[in-house]
C-alpha cells in the first residue's frame, strides 16, 4: 500500500498501453477494422449509447437483476459451504452431488428456469442464482479448510459458540481466499444473468449484446462488452477496498 | 520491554469459587500413521480448590496433553477427570481458562483485540471489554503496545499478550502451559510476582508448567514431577515455604533441597 | 384487458417487426387486448418457451410443431406466415470467384446445427448435387468467420444479407427465396390448449398481426422507418428489408388454403432431410380454427 | 446411516424421479425426458456419440494442462511475490470480468473453429480460477515458514515447489477442482456454440431439432466426465493429505485415516 | 525424553573456515500503521571468526531483529553489516545459518524431512541427507521419532527439530534465536554442552540469544547486553572462564560476578 502510488500509475500505464495496442492494430489494419473496430470508435459508440435512454434502462435493469441473484447466491452459497466444510457427514452427502453439478454447464437448465419461473425477473435472478451458488459453496469449502487448527483450539478453549467461531475466527482467517472467491462469484453471476437474458428478454443488457452480435454491430458488440466489463471492473474494485481494508494485518 | 509499569488488574476480583480438579487413572494414547503412542499412562492427581499446582518434567513427557484434558480440548482414552465436580467433555471458559504453550494469537486482531477475545464471544461490552483489556496489558507489561498486530510484537511479547488473553477471562481454575518461557528473568521474576498476586487476591486454583526448578518452587503450593513416555507422576511435593515468597527465600536451605528433590528426578528421566 | 404473450425467435427476424408495429399502431389496444413481446435466442428456445407456458402465440419454423407433438408438447399452425426464406443468402466474400457448384469440399457456415441455415445448407447440397462441410458457428459468428477466411461461403439471413451486400464485403451466389420451392416454412403457433380455452384471444392476437402486416403495406415509409431504428440499420437496407420480406409474406394467413398441405408437407420434408426424427404428418398440426381479420389501423 | 448411504439413495431418489416424472407426465419430455429413453437414444447413436466423446476428451486434457497446470504455477508464483501481486492480480481479474462467452463468436476468427479455439477458450476459463484461489490460498501461508526457507538458501522455484505449494496445497486442490469442472464446462460450451464435432455439439444439434433424449445422454456423456475428474482428485486428495497435516484440511484427512487419534476440529 | 542417548555428529566436520561478522552503525525503524517504531539504534559489534557470542536483553528490545539481520533476512535501515567480509543483502545458507525463536516447522514433513530440508535444497542426494538427518537428530535426543510429524511433537520437540535443522547445514555463522527456551533443564544442558562440542570440533561462529543468564555466562566467550526500545548494546562482557566449562564453575565467584553484572543492566532495564 505504501508503494500504492507507483503501482497505480503501472497499472493505469498497462490500460492505457492496452487501449492503444487496441486502437493500432485496428486503424493500422493488422487486424481487420471490421472484425476489430478501434478502441475510439468503441468509446465512441459507448458514449452513444449510454445517451440512448433504452439502454441506460436495460443497464438498470441487468444490475437490479445481478444485485438481487447476488445477494442471495453468496449468503445461501456461503452457509451451505461452510456447512460442508465442518460437518463430515453432511460434506459426505452432498459435496460429489454439488461438484457433479458445478461440472454441467448451466445453460442447458435455461428452459427449466423458463418451465419453472416464465419469463421475467425472477427467471434471470434464478438463473444468476443457480450460476453462481455452485462456486461460492465450492470456494467456502476451499476457504474453510485453510483455517488453522490452533485458532480454532483457542476458540473452542473460550467456550465459542458455532456462530462466533464462524464469525470471529473462520471469516477473518479465510478473507483472501473469500474475497477471491466473491470476486470470481460475481463473475459467474454477472455471466448467468447475462445468458438468461440472452436466452429469452424483453429487456436488459445481454439482450442488446446478443442482437448485435447477431446482427455484426462489432463497434455496439464491443461497446456493449466493455459496458459489462467496466460493472465487473468495479465491483471488483469494491472488494479489492474491502480487502484492503480488512488486511492490513498481513505483511 | 516498553513501559514496565505493572498495575493491578482491576476488574480481576474473586467473583467464582476456585474449582477442584479430580484426575483418575488417566492415559492418553495417539495413533499415529506409524505405531501408538502411549503419552500418559494412569496418571491420577488431586487438586484442592485454590491450589497453585506447578507440573515439572522433561520434554515430551505429556505436560500439555495433560493440561488439554484437563481443559476439555482433548478426551483420555481411559481414566476420568472432573473440574469442580463435573467431568469436561467439552471446553467450558466459566470453569477452566487456558494459556498455551505457543501463543497461538489471531494475527488479524491486534493485541488489544486479541486479548478482548474471550470477553467479546460472552458479549461484554465494548467499553467494558476495552478496559479490562487495557488493565491486562498492563499488568504484562505491554501497555501502549494494544495497537499493535501479532506479527509486530517480539515473541516475548506475544507469549505476554497471551497470558493477557488467559487472565482477563477470570476463570476458576487456570491452566497455563509454559507462560514464561519466552521471558527475559526480570520479566519473567515480575510476571511471576504478578500472578500470585492475581491468585492470592482471588483464589483461582492453578495449574502451572514450567521447565525452570526454581520458578517451580519459588511459585508453587505443590510441585508434580512427571516421568517420560509413558507419562507418570513419579513425585508430588509439598512446598510449605511461606507466603509471601521472596527472592531471598531462593538461597534458603529449604528451597534449596526441594530444587535438588525435583532435579534428581529430572536428570533421571531426561 | 387480457394479455397475450408473444414469443419471437430472434430480434431481427421480421416477425418481430409485424409484432412491433401492431404495438405502435395500437392494434391491439384496438381488439381489447395487450400484447407483451419477448424475444428469444432461436427457434427451438422460442418453441420451448411456449412449451412451458412462458409465451401463448409464437412465430416459429413449422417442422418444430410436429417434432414437438412427438416429445408431448400439443400444439398447431394457426397461420401461415411465410412460404419462402426471404432474405436468406447463400454467401461469398466478394473478392472470391467461388460459384455455388464450386463449393463441393469446402466450408459453408451455418449459425447452428440443425437451424433454419443448416436446412438450407442442406437442401443446397441436395438441390446442387454438391458435398460440403457445415460449420455452425452462431449467429454471431458467420459474417466474421467469412470475413476472416474461416469458411468459404455463409447462409446469411436478413437483413444482415443486404447489410454485407451493401457495403460490397460479400456477395450472393444463391438467393434462397428464390430458388427454394415455396413451402410452410414458418406460421404463427399456439398450443392445443391455450386455443381452446381462449379462442377469442388468439383471434384478436392474430386479426391485430395480419392488420400490421396490412399497415406496413400501406405505408412503406413509416415501416422502413421503423425497421431502421429498431435494427439500428441504415435506411436503404431497411427499405431493402421492407421490399424482400415484409411485402412476400402471406397476407392472408388462413390455413384452409389448397395448396396448404402440400406446402406443409414440403416443409416437413425438408426438416426430415436435416436430421429431424420422428416427424408426423402435416395434416395432424393443421389448425383451420382461425382466419385472421386484419385489424382496421 | 452412513453418509455413503444416503448419498446412494439420494442418487437413486433422482434417478426414480427421472424415471418417473416425465412417464407420469409431469414434466414435457421436451424438458427432461425419462432416463430409459435418454439411454436409449445414447445406446441407439453410440456410433455417434463415441467419436464426439473422444474429441472432447482430447480438449479437455490439453485445456486441462494449460489451465490446472498453468494456473497452479502463475497462482503460485503471483501470490508469493507481493509486488507482482498488486500490479497484475487486479487486472487479471478485471481481465476475467469481460465476458468471454458473448465475445467467443468472433474470437473464433482468429482461433479458427477447431479444436484450437475450444481449447483456448476453456484453458481460460478454468486457468483464472485456479490461479486467483492458487494466489489467494498462498497468502493465508504462515509468513515464518517462508522466512525459514528463505534462511536456508531457497531460491524462488524451491520455495514454490517445497513451501508455497504444500503449504496451500487445500487451496490449490480445491482451485483445481473449481478449475478442472470450468474446463469442462468451457469445453462443452464452446462446443455448443460453435464447432462441427465434439459432445457439446450434440447437445446443441439435437437441441435446436427438440431431440432431448440425445441432447440428455449427451448430458449423461459430460456427467460422467465430471465423476471421472472427481475421482481423480480425490486420488491425489488422500494422497496429499498424508503430508498436509497443518490445517484444517489436512486435519480433516487425517482424521479419515486414523479416527481414533484426533478430536473432532469443533 | 525419548532416547536421550545424545551421539556425536559424525558429519559435522571443520569444513569451512567460520565467519568474522561486523555489525556498524545499525539501526532499524519499523513502519507501523499507528506510528515508526525505533527498534535499533546505532547498534555496532565485532564478532571474529570462531567465537562463540552471547546476545541477552528484555523482551522486546530487538535481539531477534537484529539476528535476522545478520542471517540477511531483514535490511537494515541505517548502517552496514558484513558476514565473513561481504554484506548479505539476502540469505545466504553458505554463510549464516539460522535457528528461529519459533519452531517454525513445515507442517506437512515429518521430523527427519524437516531436518533433511535445507541438505534437499543444496541437492545433497537422499541417502546421504537421510544419514545425516539422522545423525542430528539422535544429536538432539530425537532418535526413533523422525517419522513423526510436527504436530505430533511436544512444544520442546518441536524446538529440537528445529535444532537440528540449523545444524545439519553447517553454516560457518550460527545465528540461534531462544534456542533452548522450551526444553527443561536437563536437555538445556545436555544440549548446551553438544553445542559447546560441536563448536569446538568445527570452530563455527555462534551468535546466540537467550533469556537464561547462567546458561548466557556457561557458554559464551563473550555477553552482549541489550537495552531496551530503542535497543543499544549496553554493555559487552568478556567470559574468561576456562574451557570445556563445567557446571562446578557455575557456582564460582568469577561466574556469580559476571552473572550479577549481567543481572544488574537486565533489571535496571525491564
Ligand atoms: N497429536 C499427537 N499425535 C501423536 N503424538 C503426540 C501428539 N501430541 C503429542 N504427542 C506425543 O505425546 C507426548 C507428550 O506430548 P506433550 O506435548 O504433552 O509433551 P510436553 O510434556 O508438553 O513436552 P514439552 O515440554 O516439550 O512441551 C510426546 O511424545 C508427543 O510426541
Ligand atoms: N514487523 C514489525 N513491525 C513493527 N514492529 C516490530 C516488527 N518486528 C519487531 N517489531 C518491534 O521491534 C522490537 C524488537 O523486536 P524483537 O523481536 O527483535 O525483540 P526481541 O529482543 O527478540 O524480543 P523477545 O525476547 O521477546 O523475542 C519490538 O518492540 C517489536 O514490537
Ligand atoms: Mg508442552
Ligand atoms: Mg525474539
Amino acid at each position: 500500500m505504501r508503494a500504492g502510488i507507483v503501482v497505480k500509475a503501472a497499472r493505469v500505464a498497462i490500460v492505457v498501453a492496452l487501449f492503444a495496442i487496441w486502437e493500432i492494430l485496428s486503424r493500422t489494419g493488422i487486424v481487420n477494422p471490421r472484425l476489430l473496430p478501434s478502441a475510439s470508435d468503441t468509446l465512441t459508440t459507448l458514449g452513444d449509447l449510454l445517451q440512448r435512454a433504452s439502454v441506460r434502462k436495460d443497464l438498470a435493469v441487468t444490475a437490479t437483476e445481478v444485485v438481487t441473484a447476488f445477494a442471495l447466491a453468496v449468503p445461501v452459497g456461503a452457509l451451505i459451504g461452510f456447512l460442508i466444510a465442518e460437518n463430515r457427514y453432511f460434506a459426505d452427502v452432498a459435496k460429489p452431488l454439488l461438484f457433479f453439478a458445478f461440472s454441467i454447464p448451466k445453460s442447458i437448465f435455461l428452459p427449466m428456469f423458463i418451465l419453472v419461473f416464465g419469463v421475467g425477473f425472477s427467471q434471470k435472478v434464478g438463473f444468476g442464482f443457480f450460476s453462481t451458488i455452485f462456486i461460492v459453496i465450492m470456494s467456502t469449502t476451499t476457504a474453510v479448510e485453510s483455517v488453522k487448527v490452533e485458532h480454532l483450539t483457542v476458540a473452542r478453549s473460550y467456550g465459542a459458540t458455532p456462530v462466533q467461531t464462524a464469525f470471529r475466527v473462520y471469516l477473518p482467517s479465510m478473507l483472501p481466499v473469500l474475497l477471491e472467491a466473491l470476486r470470481i462469484s460475481m463473475i459467474f453471476n454477472l455471466t448467468g444473468v447475462i445468458l438468461a437474458e440472452m436466452y429469452a428478454s424483453r429487456d436488459g443488457i445481454g439482450h442488446q449484446i446478443a442482437t448485435w452480435g447477431e446482427n455484426f454491430q462489432m463497434k455496439q458488440l464491443l461497446a456493449g462488452v466493455v459496458m459489462i466489463a467496466v460493472i465487473a471492473i468495479a465491483f471488483n474494485e469494491l472488494v479489492r477496498w474491502v480487502e484492503t481494508r480488512c488486511s492490513h494485518w498481513r505483511t | 520491554m516498553g513501559g514496565n509499569t505493572m498495575q493491578p488488574l482491576a476488574n480481576i476480583t474473586p467473583l467464582k469459587p476456585a474449582g477442584a480438579i479430580e484426575v483418575r487413572n488417566v492415559g492418553q494414547i495417539f495413533k499415529t500413521t506409524t505405531q501408538d503412542v502411549v503419552a500418559l499412562e494412569d496418571v491420577s492427581l488431586d487438586v484442592k480448590p485454590g491450589r497453585f499446582v506447578v507440573l515439572v518434567g522433561p520434554s515430551g513427557c505429556g505436560k500439555s496433553t495433560l493440561l488439554m484434558m484437563m481443559a476439555g480440548l482433548r478426551q483420555q482414552t481411559s481414566g476420568t477427570i472432573t473440574i469442580s465436580g463435573a467431568p469436561i467433555p467439552e471446553p467450558d471458559p466459566n470453569r477452566v481458562g487456558v494459556v498455551f504453550q505457543e501463543a497461538s494469537l489471531f494475527p488479524w486482531l491486534t493485541a488489544e483485540e486479541n486479548v478482548e477475545f474471550p470477553l467479546a464471544l460472552r458479549g461484554v461490552t465494548k467499553s467494558d471489554r476495552r478496559a479490562r483489556a487495557q488493565d491486562a496489558l498492563k499488568l504484562v507489561g505491554l501497555d501502549g503496545f494494544g495497537k499493535r498486530h501479532p506479527h509486530e510484537l517480539s515473541g516475548g511479547m506475544k507469549q505476554r499478550v497471551s497470558i493477557a488473553r488467559g487472565l482477563v477471562q477470570d476463570p476458576p481454575v487456570l491452566l497455563m502451559d509454559e507462560p514464561f518461557a519466552a521471558l527475559d528473568e526480570q520479566t519473567r521474576m515480575t510476571m511471576g510476582d504478578e500472578l500470585l498476586r492475581i491468585w492470592t487476591a482471588t483464589g483461582k486454583t492453578v495449574v502451572f508448567v514450567t521447565h525452570s526448578l526454581t520458578e517451580a518452587v519459588y511459585l508453587a503450593d505443590e510441585v508434580i514431577v512427571m516421568s517420560p513416555r509413558p507419562g507418570r507422576i513419579v513425585d508430588h511435593l509439598q512446598v510449605s515455604l511461606p507466603r509471601p515468597r521472596t527472592y531471598d527465600m531462593l538461597s534458603g536451605d529449604a528451597f534449596g533441597s526441594l530444587r535438588d528433590r525435583i532435579w534428581r528426578h529430572i536428570r533421571k528421566s531426561a | 384487458a387480457d394479455t397475450v404473450r408473444i414469443g419471437l425467435p430472434t430480434k431481427t427476424y421480421w416477425p418481430t417487426t409485424i409484432a412491433e408495429t401492431a404495438v405502435r399502431q395500437k392494434l391491439f389496444e384496438k381488439e381489447g387486448i395487450t400484447a407483451e413481446l419477448t424475444i428469444y435466442r432461436g427457434g427451438a428456445e422460442t418453441f420451448e418457451a411456449m412449451a412451458a407456458g412462458a409465451a401463448d402465440v409464437i412465430l416459429d419454423a413449422t417442422s418444430l410443431v410436429s417434432a414437438g407433438r412427438k416429445k408431448g408438447v400439443n400444439s398447431k399452425v394457426l397461420a401461415s406466415a411465410a412460404t419462402g426464406y426471404y432474405g436468406w443468402q447463400l454467401m461469398t466474400l466478394s473478392k472470391s470467384t467461388l460459384g455455388v457448384k464450386d463449393l463441393n469440399g469446402k466450408k459453408v457456415a451455418i449459425t447452428s446445427a440443425g437451424s433454419g441455415s443448416d436446412l438450407l445448407a442442406l437442401w443446397t447440397q441436395q438441390d446442387k448435387n454438391i458435398e460440403f462441410t457445415r460449420v455452425p458457428v452462431g449467429g454471431g459468428g458467420l459474417v466474421p468467420n467469412l470475413l476472416a477466411g474461416n469458411v468459404d461461403a455463409a447462409v446469411v439471413y436478413s437483413p444482415l444479407s443486404f447489410q454485407i451486400s451493401k457495403s460490397g464485403e460479400a456477395r450472393t451466389i444463391l438467393d434462397f427465396s428464390e430458388e427454394v420451392p415455396p413451402n410452410l416454412a414458418a406460421g404463427w403457433i399456439a398450443l392445443d390448449k391455450y386455443v381452446q380455452d381462449k379462442p377469442q384471444l388468439v383471434q384478436k392476437t392474430l386479426n391485430a398481426l395480419y392488420g400490421a402486416l396490412m399497415f406496413m403495406r400501406a405505408n412503406k415509409d413509416a415501416s422502413v422507418k421503423l425497421i431502421t431504428e429498431l435494427y439500428e440499420i441504415p435506411s436503404e437496407i431497411a427499405a431493402q428489408e421492407y421490399e424482400n420480406t415484409i411485402m412476400k409474406l402471406e397476407t392472408d394467413g388462413s390455413m384452409d388454403g389448397p395448396k396448404i398441405p402440400e406446402q406443409l408437407q414440403l416443409a416437413l420434408a425438408m426438416a426430415k432431410a436435416g436430421g429431424m426424427k420422428d416427424l408426423g404428418p402435416a395434416a395432424e398440426i393443421i389448425s383451420t380454427q382461425f382466419k385472421p381479420v386484419p385489424t382496421k389501423f | 446411516m452412513s453418509a455413503a448411504t444416503i448419498r446412494r439413495l439420494i442418487v437413486i431418489g433422482l434417478i426414480a424421479l427421472w424415471e418417473i416424472l416425465p412417464r407420469a407426465g409431469f414434466i414435457p419430455e421436451l424438458f427432461l425426458p425419462s432416463l430409459s429413453s435418454t439411454l436409449a437414444a445414447g445406446w441407439n447413436e453410440a456410433g455417434e456419440y463415441a467419436p464426439a466423446l473422444a474429441v472432447t476428451l482430447y480438449e479437455v486434457a490439453i485445456s486441462m494442462t494449460f489451465a490446472c497446470g498453468g494456473g497452479i504455477l502463475l497462482g503460485a508464483v503471483v501470490g508469493s511475490l507481493p509486488r507482482p501481486r498488486i500490479l497484475i492480480m487486479p487486472m487479471v481479474s478485471s481481465l476475467y470480468a469481460v465476458p468471454l462467452v458473448i465475445l467467443y463468436p468472433v474470437f473464433t476468427v482468429w482461433l479458427g473453429i477447431g479444436s484450437e479455439s475450444k481449447i483456448a477458450f476453456a484453458s481460460i476459463y478454468g486457468f483464472l480460477p485456479t490461479m486467483l484461489a492458487t494466489a489467494a490460498g498462498i497468502q493465508t501461508i504462515d509468513p515464518q515458514l517462508l522466512l525459514a526457507a528463505r534462511s536456508m538458501g531457497a531460491t524462488l522455484s524451491q520455495r514454490l515447489v517445497r513451501v508455497i505449494i504444500p503449504a496451500a496445497i487445500p487451496t490449490v486442490l480445491s482451485g483445481l477442482r473449481v478449475g478442472g469442472a470450468l474446463v469442462i464446462v468451457g469445453v462443452v460450451v464452446s462446443e455448443m456454440l460453435i464447432s462441427s464435432a465434439g459432445i457439446g455439439y450434440l447437445i446443441s444439434r439435437y437441441r435446436t431439432i427438440l431431440d432431448s433424449p440425445h441432447v440428455f445422454a449427451g448430458v449423461l456423456l459430460v456427467l460422467a466426465m465430471a465423476i471421472a475428474f472427481n475421482a481423480a482428485i480425490k486420488w491425489i486428495e488422500r494422497k496429499a493429505a498424508i503430508w498436509q497435516t497443518g490445517t484444517h484440511a489436512g486435519q480433516t484427512a487425517v482424521e479419515e485415516i486414523a479416527p481414533a487419534a484426533l478430536q473432532p476440529v469443533t
